[in-house]
């Protein structure tokens, strides 16, 4: 193997491993408030990419990618009203359920609105024959702004989780949602708050991955599997690593194309999910006492 | 201060409050001990309204806040300082104490957040060095400190406090309930939870004795401590185990 | 006890309800279809779908088969062999269909070859393995064209192009797989060495780490033979990746729409297809011109969406089912049959059929045409 | 022994020769292809029932179980074994009558394997693999189960599809007919249905009876048990881990029989048999009957089946069980055959 070419499969599996990171840190937010894993989290990445595509129909990119993340915050938040909430006294098993039965509604429903077609974003920069030279590799300049957007998606995260007195609160309620109460923290609309901001968080990775991989209705539960491997990988809970598990699977899958044929991809990262969770469900990042006290 | 009137609340089907009927006034230390599982904690959390009432009135400063959510409560000045700390473990003792003052923040008085940051710091100083620690990782002492501080930071009038002396070593103990005196001395109302009976006795103004569900018994501290059943029931073998201890350091 | 008696005969009730319908009225022709509306072939049942309800349409409209309407019976598969099964069984027992249109993929076709086979039920599939058609079973048929056709053209081209050292990349689905397999059966006739030969996830979005292999075996050409959505990601991969040499793809890229997703990278792939994606470019003098511009500009102008060369199969299987019932002796099941295997000349949107005992896929190479793309459209190469 | 525990079951069996009764006089017999079919989806959902309502684990990888059974049986009983019937070991095969010789359609003649070798086969090996990966996954809670378990499922799908013997995206058609017993073959052939139809419900009465026994067994004390609590089950003195494998091995092994049958009755089986969505939707019909109430998911399971294999729902076939899926969590927890849940549709039809 050539440098460019080792060169080119990191790029590659940055690339993926970012989107993959996106889908995760969604998790890992609504996990932290609700000890919910949501697995609707793909279908917002879906819903980001299909919505901005209709409204870049009339409108520039800019406006129809924030009105996008927007609109899929909102059904973020309306997902929450109409069946989370309800759902108080449910078991683990309930929840696995009623997302995954959330995830097939808004799957059909987007079938109906869009049909089977594949649609895609225009880049951001540039169309889809540039093609940016780094070091001998060769990359596409949306591959710039997707490594870019998560990055700066991550650090506003920790920003505002660290140093706002909302995001303080949200971080209150996954440590103790009883003190969160007793402080005067109206915990409902923290959960909600949190459907909001995954929701988001992953329509805006939809619209930023759709020139690349396209979007198609059927998409979410492809990435909300790869999703939840990150989010296991890096420690459930915990969003930092998270980026840092996608990374890696990202580049797991990427250089484990050029030795084995690329179907059996997906079998070998669910066989390192396995053995984590067997061997260590705290995840890859975090020691058993940090995934105990589980912090963002 | 508060006026509680014929409170009825549980579980499910398990009613555990079964009519309680209690007031505390302005500036007093009220007590209520009782045996394990008289429903002490359900009253106070019923009062906090993590647990809705089913029958009732609850009137906090001659409003009824019987249905309130549990920041409205708050809002109101009345907080619970909850049995075993209920600190978030994974923030530092700083964030701790800021989110006590969250509800303060949407009325623009973060100032005042900031001064209660100070005047608590004031009354416990290890909590000043310790700041940026993960409260998790203190000591229980410590921890009961950031409990109460927390519940002070919202400027409550009544502030409710469940078992604070509960795993605590008796010196400690000790410096706590005079923390409590303090408080009351600030003009503050306080509503205490404890089975330690004789000395939460010794710095209440009144008290109620818990059983099953119902309140039994009402009178000044002196009182209850001179009385026989009370004697008898809550003191005798915690009396005994208190002096002990107490004697033995 | 009471309760479990209670729900079975709520249950029995319910059934012998559904018992109950009566049969529909005897003037209609009965037309079964399996198709993939929705899964994971939607992209090939859904216009499929919708072609031959619109069809069925105007065939109506201009009087049915000697007079009498035809019926579509529509099941959705999607794209699930167990569903086939019971779909066929019903279609060929209960519905009592002189025929039956579908499936869309392969591998239900192949799961329902014998059941018609057997009850002598004709099919017209719309998938491309060439399983289907070979062994030839009496009852059953496919419109598509061959893929061993699709494989031998492209590598005409590339004899054309001096090409001899190339790079395969195919999708894991049927489609993809019987691709590369004859990919790899012709090139050796043909003189061109295929330096790497790799399958991918049909759901894959991201091939770039497939292609950097490709790119390090000095490769002249790649060929891609996928659905959707990789034929519209290689392309803008390897532009990415600044690979220069030529894509070719299969006929599975016949849809406007996957030209528009892969935007710029699109221009200059070369793909063989029926001449459906090129109907107004044709001469006068070509067969199939009417048929193909009749049902492109019905197809886009009732659904506003553009006519695939996947809808063309399913339009042509109905037209071959309609045209050869008209010519049967009899609305009988082996009469029909008889029809459709003598059936020649006869025009659709994949070409001219001319079905014959041991050919039921009845098209020649010459249906196919080279197609390129110019200019984010689709051109004669 | 109790008879009267077995009443509903004559019960059943009476309202299944009904039906069959019912169809002959309407000459709608062909109601009972797909009555068959619902039928070994059902014997799937009866053995995850036990292990999500009984003994309260959660499976999200059933339909993996289910291929273990179909393609084991498909790939031993569909390969063509003419050239190698010289061999010592099939000729002796041959001789003991596990060899079958037959003419396809298109006259050509092929030796294969007995299907009672490969369903043997098949069944071992969903044992084995159950128990393998049961002994680590069980011991996982929550939602790392939940994902264990769906991930085995995911490994199965995409395997099937990335491998050659398992025909990959187009599976495996042409599987022969199971000859069970002299006149009961299990096959696709219309004029063996109404055997196939009571071969089918005997499988699912059979699991009834095994399920019922299970559940009034030790074992079946100890699943409610486990399920009330596993602390407390485990101060019992239960062992939790060791109930819950057998549980789960059980649900297995009848996914793999189930996977067996349906396989040889309809001649071939594809990819879509292993996929999330086909388990997710046993967990939705487990779910919808109560959980922990094999009657309820017995009779949703063919409902639902019946309904879905004669396309009723179209294109919306999905979008039903997802629909289910919420609106029995929201509402009915406990499962629609529940008291708690009856009493509230009693309620609700009251306008209440």
């Amino acid at each position: 193997m050539t440098s460019e070419q080792i060169l080119q499969y990191i790029f590659s599996g940055i690339t993926v491993g970012s989107i993959y990171a996106l889908v995760a840190i969604g998790y890992n937010i609504i996990y932290n408030t609700t000890g919910i894993i949501n697995l609707a989290q793909g279908e917002f990445v879906m819903l980001g990419g299909m919505i901005a595509y209709s409204l870049s129909q009339i409108m520039s990119l800019v406006p129809a990618v924030v009105l996008a993340v927007l609109i899929t915050g909102a059904v973020g938040s309306l997902i929450e009203i109409v069946f989370i909430r309800r759902m108080k006294k449910s078991s683990v098993l309930g929840m696995i359920v009623i997302t995954i039965g959330i995830s097939i509604i808004i799957r059909e429903i987007a079938l109906l609105i869009w049909d089977e077609q594949i649609r895609a974003l225009r880049f951001f920069t540039g169309n889809e024959i540039s093609s940016i030279d780094i070091l001998g590799a060769r990359i596409s300049p949306q591959v710039l702004w997707i490594v870019g957007v998560t990055a700066l998606i991550v650090m506003a995260l920790y920003l505002f989780f660290r140093f706002t007195l909302t995001g303080q609160a949200m971080r209150a309620c996954s440590s103790n949602t009883r003190a969160a109460k007793l402080c005067g923290i109206r915990t409902s609309r923290m959960v909600n708050l949190s459907f909001m901001l995954a929701a988001g968080i992953g329509a805006l990775g939809g619209c930023l991955v759709s020139p690349l991989t396209q979007t198609h209705y059927s998409m979410g539960s492809e990435l909300a599997i790869k999703g939840f491997i990150v989010a296991i990988l890096g420690g459930l809970g915990n969003p930092m690593a998270a980026v840092a598990a996608g990374l890696l699977l990202g580049l797991i899958e990427s250089f484990s194309i050029s030795f084995l044929p690329m179907v059996y991809k997906d079998v070998i990262s669910i066989l390192i999910l396995l053995v984590i969770l067997v061997l260590k469900p705290s995840g890859l990042f975090g020691s058993r006492q940090t995934s105990s006290l589980k912090d963002f | 201060m508060i006026r509680i009137r014929n409170l009825e609340a549980g579980y499910e089907k398990l009613k555990v409050l079964k009519g309680i009927s209690l007031h505390v006034n302005h500036g007093e230390i009220v007590t209520i001990i009782g045996a394990n599982g008289a429903g002490k904690s359900t009253l106070l959390n019923t009062i906090a309204s993590l647990i809705t009432p089913s029958s009732g009135e609850i009137l906090l400063q001659g409003k009824d806040v019987t249905l309130a959510p549990p920041d409205r409560i708050v809002k109101e000045g009345c907080v619970l300082v909850p049995e075993g700390r209920q600190l978030f473990p994974t923030m530092t003792v700083k964030e701790n104490l800021i989110l006590g003052a969250y509800t303060l923040f949407g009325h623009k008085k973060s100032n005042d957040a900031n001064m209660n940051l100070e005047q608590i710091y004031k009354m416990f100083p290890i909590l000043n060095d310790r700041q940026s620690q993960l409260a998790g990782t203190l000591s229980g002492g410590e921890q009961q400190m950031v409990a109460i501080g927390r519940g002070l930071m919202s400027n409550p009038v009544l502030i409710m406090m469940d078992e604070p002396s509960m795993g605590l070593a008796p010196l400690i103990v000790k410096d706590i309930f005079k923390v409590v005196e303090t408080l009351r001395n600030q003009g503050k109302t306080v509503l205490i939870v404890e089975q330690n009976a004789k000395a939460v006795l010794e710095i209440a103004d009144r008290g109620y004795v818990m059983e099953t569900g119902n309140l039994v018994l009402e009178g000044s501290a002196e009182e209850l401590l001179d009385n026989n059943d009370v004697r008898r029931a809550y003191l005798g073998k915690d009396y005994k185990e208190f002096t002990d201890m107490g004697g033995g350091e | 006890m009471k309760r479990i008696l209670l729900t079975l005969l709520t249950f029995t009730l319910i059934m012998s309800t559904a018992f109950a319908n009566g049969q529909g009225e005897e003037e209609t022709v009965k037309i079964g279809a399996i198709l993939a509306v929705t899964g994971g072939a939607s992209f090939l049942g859904a216009p499929e779908s919708k072609t031959i309800e619109m069809l069925a349409e105007q065939i109506n409209a201009d009087g049915g088969i000697n007079g009498r309407q035809i019926e579509l019976i529509i099941k959705d598969s999607a794209a699930n062999p167990e569903k086939a099964i019971s779909f066929a069984k019903q279609l060929i027992e209960e519905d009592k269909v002189i025929a039956i249109i579908g499936p869309s993929t392969s591998g239900e076709t192949m799961q329902i070859k014998d059941l018609c086979e057997s009850y002598k039920t004709p099919l017209v599939s719309c998938a491309a393995a060439e399983d289907i058609v070979n062994p030839v079973a009496s009852y059953v048929f496919k419109t598509p064209q061959k893929d061993s056709y699709v494989a031998e053209l492209i590598f005409q081209t590339m004899n054309s192009m001096g090409i001899t050292k190339i790079g395969v990349v195919a999708a894991n689905s049927g489609f993809g797989n019987a691709g590369k397999g004859q990919l790899e059966k012709y090139a050796p006739q043909y003189g061109i060495e295929i330096a790497l030969a790799e399958t991918y996830d049909r759901a894959a979005t991201d091939l770039t780490a497939l292609l950097t292999k490709i790119n390090a075996e000095d490769v002249q050409a790649v060929v891609n033979w996928s659905i959707v959505p990789a034929q519209s990601i290689v392309p803008k991969n390897m532009k990415q990746l600044g690979m220069d040499v030529p894509l070719f793809q299969s006929h599975g890229f016949g849809n406007i729409q996957y030209v528009i997703a892969a935007g710029e990278a699109a221009n200059g792939i070369i793909f063989p297809a029926g001449r459906l994606l090129v109907a107004d470019e044709l001469p006068d003098s070509n067969p199939q011109k009417a048929t193909l511009v009749a049902y492109k500009n019905a197809y886009e102008s009732r659904y506003n969406e553009p006519a695939s060369t996947f809808g063309g199969h399913a339009y042509d299987a109905l037209s071959i089912i309609v045209e050869a019932a008209k010519k049967a002796d009899s609305l009988s099941r082996e009469d029909l049959r008889n029809a459709i295997e003598s059936l020649t000349g006869f025009p659709g949107t994949g070409g001219v059929f001319n079905y014959s005992k041991d050919d039921h896929n009845g098209l020649g190479m010459d249906s196919l045409a080279i197609l390129t793309v110019k200019d984010g459209a689709f051109a004669l190469y | 022994m109790k008879l009267k525990k077995y009443y509903p079951i004559v019960l059943l069996a009476g309202v299944l020769v009904l039906i069959q009764l019912l169809t002959l006089i309407t000459g709608t017999a062909y109601y009972l292809t797909q009555l068959t079919m619902a039928a070994y989806y059902v014997v799937v959902a009866l053995g995850l029932s036990m292990v999500m309502g009984y003994a309260g684990q959660i499976s999200l990888g059933q339909a993996g179980f289910f291929a273990i059974g179909g393609y084991t049986t498909a790939v031993l009983t569909t390969f063509d074994l003419t050239d190698k019937i010289s061999r010592p070991f099939f000729a002796f095969l041959d001789k003991i009558g596990l060899l079958v010789h037959k003419v396809t359609l298109y006259g050509d003649s092929i030796v294969h394997l007995s299907p009672w070798i490969s369903f043997i086969l098949a069944l071992v090996l969903a044992g084995v693999v159950a128990y393998s990966i049961g002994v680590p996954v069980l011991r996982l809670k929550g939602h790392y189960l939940g994902m264990a378990t769906m991930g085995f499922g995911i490994i199965i799908y995409r395997i099937v599809l990335g491998t050659h013997i398992f025909g990959e995206a187009d599976g495996i058609s042409n599987v022969p007919a199971f000859p069970i017993l002299p006149g009961i073959t299990i096959g696709g052939d219309f004029s063996i249905r109404i055997i196939n139809y009571y071969t089918a419900w005997f499988f699912v009465i059979l699991a009834m009876v095994l399920l019922l026994n299970l559940i009034n067994s030790r074992t079946g004390r100890a699943l409610r048990s486990l399920h009330g609590g596993e602390d407390a089950a485990d101060a019992m003195g239960v062992n939790t881990a060791q109930y819950k494998v057998k549980v789960f091995v059980i649900g297995a092994v009848f996914a793999a029989a189930a996977g067996v049958f349906i396989t040889h009755y309809n001649g071939g089986i594809g990819p879509s048999e292993s996929s999330v969505a086909k388990s997710v939707r046993y967990v939705a019909i487990v779910a919808v009957g109560g959980m922990a109430n094999l009657w309820g998911v017995l009779i949703m399971g063919l409902f639902l089946n019946f309904l879905s294999l004669r396309g009723l729902f179209g294109v919306y076939d999905d979008a039903v069980f997802g629909i289910i899926l919420v609106i029995i969590m929201m509402f009915f927890p406990d499962g629609l055959f529940q008291p708690a849940s009856l009493n509230r549709i009693k309620r609700i039809l009251r306008g209440k």
